[in-house]
């Protein structure tokens, strides 16, 4: 559909985005999801492209703007090379940069950002736990403050990117028991105590690497305390609203391909002696899917629409995550059932998907939690 | 269905099986993407299992179909679906036409080994431009003296890499596409046979799944089940028991799954609660738990009518349909309430989220149910 | 279940009943907004019909559940829903208990007259704040003398203008709220008690349905069900009855949508072929039949379970559940290929729309089902 | 949510509809309904805000423009009133002004137009046939020219507001069998031959009558022919979207009140010791409900501004419809299961809402119409 808000910047950025994927990633996203890996190439062509530098200031190698429309067509893009592992493995750097550029100290932003954003090293948010999912307040992980340093122990699970990451922002109790006690820290992987293992046997992402950090006495200078002490969970906070937004806008994009494939197999395969395309029963699956799509991309645009123009829509994002979500479970199941057997077989894109539904839907908070905060929002 | 000290005693029989051979292997077999065939056939004939409802004078039980079901139902207690799947093929899916129609020659050659567990066998009925759509199968046996030579290839085959023979479903000449075709039996070392890499699928990992080429393959005419031009008839009344099959083999394996996420939504804290004190989850684990039961009633129901001589398409199409819903939505429910730990590929439920995929597509598609629904 | 010839025999009577009685009369009592209960039940009791599953020196003919099952199910038949929920009111809603923990006097008094069909009963449970929520009814009756003065309110409660007397749920005393009532047999004609208008309803337009009100109603201890303080128990059993009935009642209902769907969308022509020449309409309708059967398979074995002495409140709960959700599902998605026709109020599947909405709330909610489900 | 798309006229259309339907229709809607009227005063009121006008040259007492916005807008606020019956008997008007706006002679257009536009006549279009159903190529009714008239026979039903209506545009065969025989006719009910009869026992849409009509050699003045012959089907069809289009914002409308409704219900009522709102169940239907609508109202927003911008976006309408009578099924299903008994009983907006949603889903084009049309549209 034509988009209302388009502008010509807009519009460049994600040709951009979209001759690269089309060129560069679609013939080798198979190949590398099967392989477990994304190569640095390609985290440097996306930096080199301003992909990790939204709202962030030119002098750390930031694009000095924001604009939620772009974030939201680069994912939407890039899911298009048919592995979202591909776009987790470097989209979700955002979530790290974000609270680098707002709140580390000026020395670690001028060293580490440039690299962040150049694509030539990885940046990680931690917050996760093996005991804890998304429930922030009971989190076990703390650090003391031990003269200059604060000594930090715990571990964080479910780290994307964690395996090759050179930077990480680590949420950590400093206080009380509850939402008001967690502190964010700087570490870097040289830092003794600090060990990391692969969760390797994932059911998708295989393209990107996700790790569990242990930290056992690790000491941290007190610089790398980011912002104040524990006022953490705000910016923790802040930060899913954008993950959240482009998961949704990372869930279009695999729709898209969802139907595409869908379209292009059923015309081209006969049952009944006729193609696929011809019966009632595929024709309306595939009418269906098409105004799903339709749906989100409306409702992504109003969303972005909010967060350029208004205060951050907290609740329209929680509701767009679980409906984004929803629907692309429904494109991946209706386009499994049109491929048949074909479908079930490796290599193809919507098989792919069909396994990466569930990381969608569960990551940056689960469709069950986005409900729960979306009423608290209505203030209910 | 009423269920006597028999049913029992195979259905602990069955689930000692399960528990003692297949589950503390199945790790290492989804590692290994292979099933030991022949070994676990040798070990389940030895135990009487792979001709329950088979003649005694091939090594067979010789009792009715519903002590089968106890056994399918049972086996289903697998935590993966690839036993079952290859087990059902064994029993269910490659056998009831050659027990029924086959000669007593024929039989005591490939009926009775398949039943001690010798020999493993399979079924090759789709071909790549025709699944569901059975009718359209463009492989052709030619007559030649006292020998048919088969050219054309088929897809999709469960357990073929292993197999010794395979019962195949071939057109014989004619006009009309349903008595056009026989059913033949083809051991798998006949020369002109050659089969594809395993494919890689998404899930059923266990179980070795292969294309198949023939290339002039000769075999002579008495290996043919029952009467030529009859091989569709058959097919499709073979196609009732292997429905069946699929309906009551994943019942235990959706109840595994409902079991482990209660399980784990009881130990699982968030919030300061155990997960399970969401009222939604529970109510949501309730309603699965409703369908997976009307499922059960379904299939019971279906198997006492096969087993009193009534035709059973409809109820077994709608056993199979209902069971191929079921498999979707009952992993995928449970699936979210594991969060994290249900996106990791050893997970019992993402297993069974890949595994059973596949139900709602093999031995007709939920759309050719519904089709078969219709006519009636 | 298996059926006999006895079987067979209701079967036959209720389905001629339902013929000549009920459906060439049900135009004109939804028009009136009342059935004539009297005459009806009259006629009912003549044939046997109103306690098939009550003991014979009651005048019921003292056969097991499956008889009344087979009349549930058959009574369903009718083109609306009113009449199959005025006779369940009257067998299996508000008689169980009486019939089961009843004194003899006290059944000689009103059961036998029930069953003859020389009175009509109603059944009191709900009240404005508690609906599926029973513990929470604030209906007291006190205790004087011999006496119980009644006083409170009761909503909701079908055939109620016309009841010659009512069960009723109250609070006999104590702070344990789940052993704190008791079930009364409370004559209509007593003085303090008055009704409300009928209720103006969405569907069940037949059904006369009002609130009542008891102000210093007096009746003796003797009409007290069985023991005082166990009230809440013996409801909890009358209704596993009841929701059975519920599940039982509809088939026949939800079937009748489907086939006069399939009739009309044979007929009708769209585009230069039948409506029913379109796939999806021809699946949708399997796929209901399927879950139809799906619900009836699980009621039998349910009614099954209660022949035996199981405890059915899970198989019940399970069965209303169903029977509530496939209600809302068969008739929304039957209307829809009725078009504008199904718009029409007189429509047939419009009436069962309108009629079973109220299956996913009377009887215990859906949620209420599922909490119950859950703790089993 | 706030509209990207809003600007001071809109607003203040929106604002002088909203406050009539508080103060003036609400109060009342339900003894109307009941009634099995929609009082003139009403139409009167909504003519002079400019309800009828869109489109309409101000010669003929029409607005001189034309906003697919503010179409959505009055429709979407009129069935606030709790009752869609009294937006058929006023707001369908619309798709028989269309036609005569475009295609009806000078003299018919100054005599009848301001009428209509005011409200002090209603006018029909009469399509509908008792045989056929939305099958407009298979249209039995006839007009044959006989000299200085044509002759026109048959019948047409479910014509909204036939019975009180004064003018009508009535399709009619006047070539051959298919799409391209059709034409349009203006016909009064005192001609010659012409009967009309209630189809009075409604599921719903009490407050607006619906008839039959009924066409015995009734003799047209050749002016009376509207554009020119053989050519009507296409007239017809560019009129569908506007209804299609207003179906949808009025579904959005109902869904809005089904979910007011429901929380201010939840919020009341207290069931196993506290109140229905704290039942974290109906938390999560309402977060349902809230997504719902907030997907079909960035979706219409959407293809609103893609009429005012684009060519008319007929794929996009058929999708927008049909996921909104979806939409509008689920909340008042969700609706009525949180109101329980209560919403069981007649005189609530929930109870009148969830006996409207099959005529939504059903007028202008059935669901299943829909779908096979959009498909069409895809190019598939």
């Amino acid at each position: 559909m034509k988009n209302p808000f388009d502008s010509e910047e807009r519009r460049a950025f994600r040709d951009t985005i979209r001759r690269y994927v089309e060129s560069d990633l679609k013939p080798h996203a198979s190949e590398w999801d099967e392989g477990h890996q994304c190569p640095q190439h390609v985290h440097k062509a996306l930096g080199a492209m301003g992909f990790y530098g939204f709202g962030i200031d030119e002098k750390y190698g930031g694009l000095g703007f924001d604009d939620a429309f772009m974030r939201a067509a680069a994912s939407e893009e890039l899911v298009r090379c048919g592995s979202s592992g591909i776009w987790a493995a470097t989209g979700i750097r955002n979530i790290s940069t974000g609270p680098i550029s707002r709140l580390a100290s000026e020395a670690i932003k001028m060293r580490a950002l440039p690299e962040i954003l150049s694509g030539r090293e990885v940046s990680c948010l931690a917050v996760t736990e093996p005991s804890g999912g998304s429930d922030v307040a009971r989190m076990k992980t703390r650090a003391h403050r031990d003269g200059n340093h604060y000594l930090l122990n715990g571990s964080k699970t479910f780290i994307t990117g964690g395996i090759e990451g050179k930077y990480f922002v680590v949420a950590a109790r400093t206080g009380d028991v509850g939402l008001g006690g967690i502190s964010l820290f700087f570490v870097e992987p040289d830092m003794p105590g600090f060990t990391r293992t692969p969760l390797d046997k994932k059911m998708g992402w295989w393209a990107s690497n996700t790790a569990t950090l242990y930290f056992d006495n690790c000491p941290l200078p007190v610089e790398n305390l980011m912002g104040e002490e524990n006022r953490g969970f705000l910016a923790i906070m802040e930060n899913f609203n954008y993950e959240r937004l482009v998961i949704a806008a990372a869930s279009l994009g695999m729709m898209k391909v969802c139907l595409e494939e869908s379209v292009n197999w059923a015309r081209e395969r006969q049952t009944f002696g006729k193609p696929l395309i011809q019966h009632q029963v595929i024709r309306h699956k595939i009418a269906d899917m098409s105004a799903r799509i339709d749906m989100i991309e409306s409702y992504l645009n109003q969303v972005c629409w909010m967060i350029n123009e208004c205060e951050l829509p907290v609740e329209q994002i929680c509701k767009l995550k679980f409906s984004a979500t929803r629907a692309l479970e429904f494109c991946a199941g209706e386009a499994m059932q049109i491929l048949g057997g074909a479908g079930f077989i490796r290599g193809n894109p919507v098989e792919r998907f069909y396994r990466e539904v569930k990381v969608m839907a569960i990551g940056g908070g689960s469709e069950e939690i986005m409900r729960d905060l979306a009423v608290r929002q209505m203030g209910l | 269905m009423q269920f006597n000290q028999q049913h029992t005693e195979i259905r602990r029989t069955v689930a000692r099986f399960v528990e003692d051979e297949v589950n503390p292997n199945m790790e290492a077999w989804e590692e290994a993407g292979i099933l030991p065939l022949h070994e676990m056939f040798r070990k389940m004939g030895d135990l009487g299992l792979l001709g329950i409802n088979k003649d005694e004078a091939c090594g067979g039980l010789g009792l009715d179909f519903g002590y089968q079901a106890v056994f399918a139902e049972e086996i289903g207690a697998a935590h993966h679906g690839s036993t079952p799947m290859a087990v059902g093929v064994q029993t269910t899916m490659a056998t009831p036409a050659l027990a029924r129609y086959g000669s007593t020659e024929l039989k005591s050659e490939f009926l009775a080994p398949a039943i001690s567990g010798d020999r493993v066998s399979s079924i090759a009925v789709s071909e790549p431009h025709a699944g569901s759509d059975v009718a359209a199968i463009k492989t052709t046996a030619r007559s030649d003296g006292d020998d048919y030579v088969i050219n054309g290839t088929k897809m999709w085959i469960t357990n073929s890499t292993q197999a010794d023979f395979l019962v195949v479903l071939v057109n014989t000449g004619g006009e009309q596409i349903h008595r056009n075709k026989s059913l033949l039996v083809i051991p798998t070392n006949t020369p002109g046979i050659s089969f594809s890499r395993r494919l890689n699928k998404l899930g059923m990992r266990s179980s070795d799944t292969a294309q198949i080429f023939f290339d002039n393959v000769r075999v002579p005419k008495r290996y043919r089940i029952g009467d030529e031009g009859r091989g569709f008839v058959y097919q499709m009344e073979q196609f009732q028991e292997e429905r069946l099959w699929g309906a009551l083999s994943v019942l235990k394996g959706l109840e595994h799954c409902i079991d482990s996420t209660l399980d784990y939504t009881r130990q699982r804290q968030a919030f300061g609660a155990p997960l399970i004190d969401n009222q939604l989850i529970r109510f949501r684990l309730a309603e699965l738990q409703t369908e997976i039961e009307a499922l059960r009633s379904l299939s019971y129901d279906c198997v006492q009518q096969l087993i009193d001589g009534e035709d059973v398409t409809l109820m077994a199409s709608m056993a199979k349909l209902k069971a191929g819903r079921l498999c979707r939505e009952v992993t995928d429910s449970c699936l979210q309430y594991w969060g994290g730990m249900g996106f990791m590929w050893d997970n019992p439920v993402s297993r069974m989220y890949r595994d059973l995929r596949v139900v709602s597509i093999a031995a007709g598609s939920d759309e050719t149910m519904l089709s078969i629904i219709c006519k009636y």
